[in-house]
């Protein structure tokens, strides 16, 4: 790629070209969707988690390079983390992490961090045990 | 890696034959058309040469009515203000397609600020005007009337015989923005009955940095760019000879070649499409079928379950250069205004691409991008949440409906009522 | 014939090394800035670096507060239209030099009509600004101050950092229009305290076609061509890419041979001034003596008893390219406004002409000047019946008096009165 | 000059470049010197009267190229008219003769009429006995 410009910083189009945890994960513990209102773009995330662990994490992504990137990115940093740490990520870490989007684009990063929460949301739902360090975390329908 | 560059509408190269006539108006004749010695005598003449190609290419009477401006912007700007400017007392009332390009419908916003008013006439869902809804339009203060060609976005040729016939008869002055038409397309001022006639030479195969506004002599117009008396005191400024120069020669060469690029772009871009139709499922072309009502050179699709700029930068990757009318690619995030007034549904406006042909381009090119578009179009419904939910038939199609599952925009909807930021 | 090329205020070539850099753009990297596939971003590229280029050479802070327009007159526009719509709410009042460009001055006009108010500062002379009456000028309703950095027709250089320090003061943005200094003399636009700056690269060996607005962050401005939203929405319209580039390269070698050209222009202006003083009798210089308070590369001359228009054609003639302020040179058969406003007596303003020098003017060059243009003087003068009657003692010089005879104005006013047309 | 671009067309350059008739008349019988309000510019027009025709005529003209030729061309033309003739003479002989003006310079051939006219008129003066002549022709200070 060394004669290509790019809309995007390399990282950005590294994971937008190879997305990372692309797909849909088979008895998914916790399942988020949401949509952007500003420009309609739709992402979704499932989560596998283990002893309040996420173990795996999948995305789908209707919407731009830049969001797909984001879902990529926010996927890979999420795994691994307790859901009390998951419910503090923000949208910051994927836009530091991707090395920077576009101001235009910033609210890929946003949808990212709420599909993310959508999906700790549905699983703290169907595990009301975890509401407990839910409710010690910030609100996640913010 | 092939490379096909299906942007037309956006840039075309410079023809050689152009690009030879302007070099020695960079160097050698650099005189200014202003100056009364022998380096402003000079580009004087060849100011002229270039307005009489730029009137063949319209069939304007007299280059005289030819007025050089820096770009298409720049001239649908000086043809709405100018004109409501100068007719000022007779009203303040303008009446434009719904579809008009935005350097059209900005300028009339900005006359709105200041006390006009405009009357948008809508367009039916291959982007036709309505004839009678513009005729009803027309008041005793209407004093100008804008009607483009050719859309840019969707390639719709307009009745503008019968809106210049329509304008005649209630006496007022028809402006007609060809910029997507110019070079494409046979234009006749006089056959259109149009006052006013806008386009840009970049746009087939010219130089960058010249627009074109042709005024019949019976139009009023004030100039909106104010300084010295260039330009018949229409257009302040230092003219840019050497562009103006390399224009009239790309007019000349249009105008000879016309039929043959014409022929040449339709044949692909039936093939294009013809292509995709067969190959793609859930794709839909917006604006008219090739024929008749169609630009031979605009093809723009609606391609279901993914979004435009993905699509964009996937073909980009693939050596295929092509537009979008999505919000993502929009600085506003908004969706184009021509495919929100055809009434596409949003989320086929999402999956938006344009693409344009060019004198260039080639049967392999169409089959490759063929070929290529529909491995990406795959490649991202595997990735889009909105394929599989189709698939599971929780939502529906909206170019094939099913008659189960919920829209696509219902879905969108109720999750981002959701998440508003 | 010996070929002097003196109406580099008019037009300058372009650089070999600039056209070089242009060259690619017109067939090659075609692309449409906005463009989102490879052809757009290879030109965006371009475009910043060019930006980079000219914030450079005024010392902008970032190369985000350089706009792009279509010529010096458009940034003129932009800059004092843009300036007054977005402040409308503050206020309607501007203050401007009385000496401004015509840009400047029918912008500033046209604002009237639509309601603003403008006071124009008187200048002395030799053209130097009222200091004094512009601070008095300004009012809570003044939203902007416009004073050029050189006159384009004298030469005079404005004292721009007091105005600038007076314009902070009041906090009224001040906007200099450096479009007769650019690449001939340092500009700073944070020592300048200006908030808008323009010029105009086809002064310095770039290409026609472009214009630069500076304009500081802080500073309020509206588009005034709209459309899409090129130029971060400040300009709407195609960019014209190949000169922008163009642009740029003028810009950076403007900067770095600043010195060598100033002091080559300077040598040759005071060359030329002695030898037309020395050689000719009843020669004036109009605006201050060569030196730091005028443009090192304009001369600006009135010979007493004969034409502007005759004595350019002349030394067109003997292949010497100049400019004039004569009325008989103006489509408008007014003197320029300049030669008006310092009160020059309308018959040296009828035998005016304008030289401007250029980096490759030579010593051989000035001295051709001086004595063919002796030569022409003679000519016209014994052509003139006001040479004659100066002789006969009937009328008096303006410029060396001899206490008889009545003034070349009141001569020609008795004679025009009685044959009015 | 071939290769020579001109502001005005080739016969009014020739009587830019190469005035005919251009200085001033010992003892003329009649000389008119007028200004253009419109511009500054100054024509004067000498003329020798003999048996009421122009034996001879000069000019000396303050003004632009196309002023210089109307002025060099009216002189050639009126040479050998009577005073009626003469009286009766229109600035667009002087357009015709050049082969055309630019339209904004239409008024320097109008200053020549009307140098001519102010010779005529101030022969006339000087002259009482022609002044039946001029009565019956168009008034002189139209
Ligand atoms: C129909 C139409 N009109 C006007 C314009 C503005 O032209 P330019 O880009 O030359 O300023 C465009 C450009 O896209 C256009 O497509
Ligand atoms: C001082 C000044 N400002 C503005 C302009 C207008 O610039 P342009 O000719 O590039 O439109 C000129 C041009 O002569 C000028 O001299």
């Amino acid at each position: 790629m060394s004669d290509t410009y790019t809309l995007y910083n390399p990282t950005v189009m590294d994971h937008f070209m190879n997305p990372r945890n692309m797909g849909d994960l088979k008895d998914a513990d916790g399942v988020g969707e949401v949509g952007a209102a500003a420009c309609g773009d739709i992402m979704k995330i499932s989560l596998k988690i283990r002893e309040g662990r996420i173990e795996d994490a999948r995305f789908k992504t209707f919407g731009c390079g830049s969001a797909i990137a984001s879902s990529s990115m926010a996927t890979e940093l999420i795994k691994g983390r307790t859901i009390e740490e998951a419910l503090n990520f923000t949208n910051q870490e994927v836009v530091q992490a991707l090395g920077g989007l576009p101001p235009v684009k910033i609210h890929c990063s946003v949808l990212a961090e709420e599909a993310l929460k959508a999906a700790l949301e549905d699983y703290v739902k169907r595990h009301p045990e975890h509401a407990q360090v839910a409710a010690g975390a910030e609100p996640v329908t913010a | 890696m092939r490379n096909v560059y299906l942007d037309h509408q956006a840039a075309t190269p410079v023809l050689p034959e152009v690009f030879d006539a302007m070099r020695p108006y960079f160097t050698e004749h650099y005189g200014n058309a202003s100056s009364l010695h022998q380096h402003g005598l000079k580009v004087r003449d060849a100011l002229k040469t270039a307005r009489r190609q730029m009137a063949d290419l319209i069939h304007a009477e007299s280059e005289e009515e030819i007025f050089f401006t820096s770009d298409g912007t720049e001239s649908a700007n000086l043809a709405i203000k100018g004109v409501a400017y100068a007719n000022e007392r007779k009203g303040k009332h303008l009446v434009v397609a719904a579809t008009e390009h935005p350097s059209v419908i900005n300028s009339v916003e900005f006359l709105e600020k200041q006390g006009w008013t405009c009357t948008r006439v809508p367009v039916d869902p291959e982007g036709r005007l309505d004839l009678a809804a513009l005729k009803a339009a027309i008041t005793p203060q209407t004093v100008l009337v804008a009607v483009h060609h050719v859309n840019h976005d969707i390639g719709t040729i307009q009745p503008i015989r019968e809106v210049g016939i329509a304008c005649a008869e209630r006496g007022v002055p028809l402006y007609v923005d060809c910029e997507a038409s110019a070079g494409w397309l046979p234009i006749d001022v006089q056959e259109f009955g149009a006052a006013l006639v806008s386009f840009s030479p970049h746009r087939f195969y010219g130089p960058k940095g010249v627009g074109v506004l042709y005024r019949n002599k019976r139009a009023r117009i004030v100039s909106i760019l104010h300084g010295g008396v260039q330009e018949g005191g229409r257009r302040a400024g230092t003219e840019n000879i050497p562009a103006i120069v390399g224009s009239g020669v790309a007019a000349q060469i249009a105008l000879r070649e016309l039929p043959a690029r014409q022929a040449h772009v339709a044949a692909l871009q039936a093939r294009l499409w013809k292509g995709l139709e067969s190959t793609i499922p859930f794709i839909k072309l917006n604006g008219p079928r090739p024929g008749p009502e169609r630009a031979p050179n605009n093809l723009n699709i609606s391609t279901e379950f993914i979004e435009g700029e993905g699509q964009l930068l996937l073909c980009d990757l693939s050596g295929i250069a092509v537009a979008s009318g999505s919000s993502c690619v929009s600085k506003s995030l908004k969706i184009s205004h021509v495919l929100a007034a055809i009434g596409l549904d949003h989320a086929l406006a999402q999956g938006n691409l344009i693409l344009t042909l060019g004198k260039d381009n080639s049967v392999e090119d169409v089959d490759y991008v063929v070929e290529t578009f529909s491995r990406i179009v795959q490649k991202l419904r595997t990735m889009s949440p909105m394929w599989d939910e189709f698939e599971r038939g929780q939502i529906d199609s909206v170019i094939a409906p099913r008659g189960h599952g919920k829209s696509f925009s219902q879905h969108a909807a109720d999750i981002s009522g959701k998440a508003a930021h």
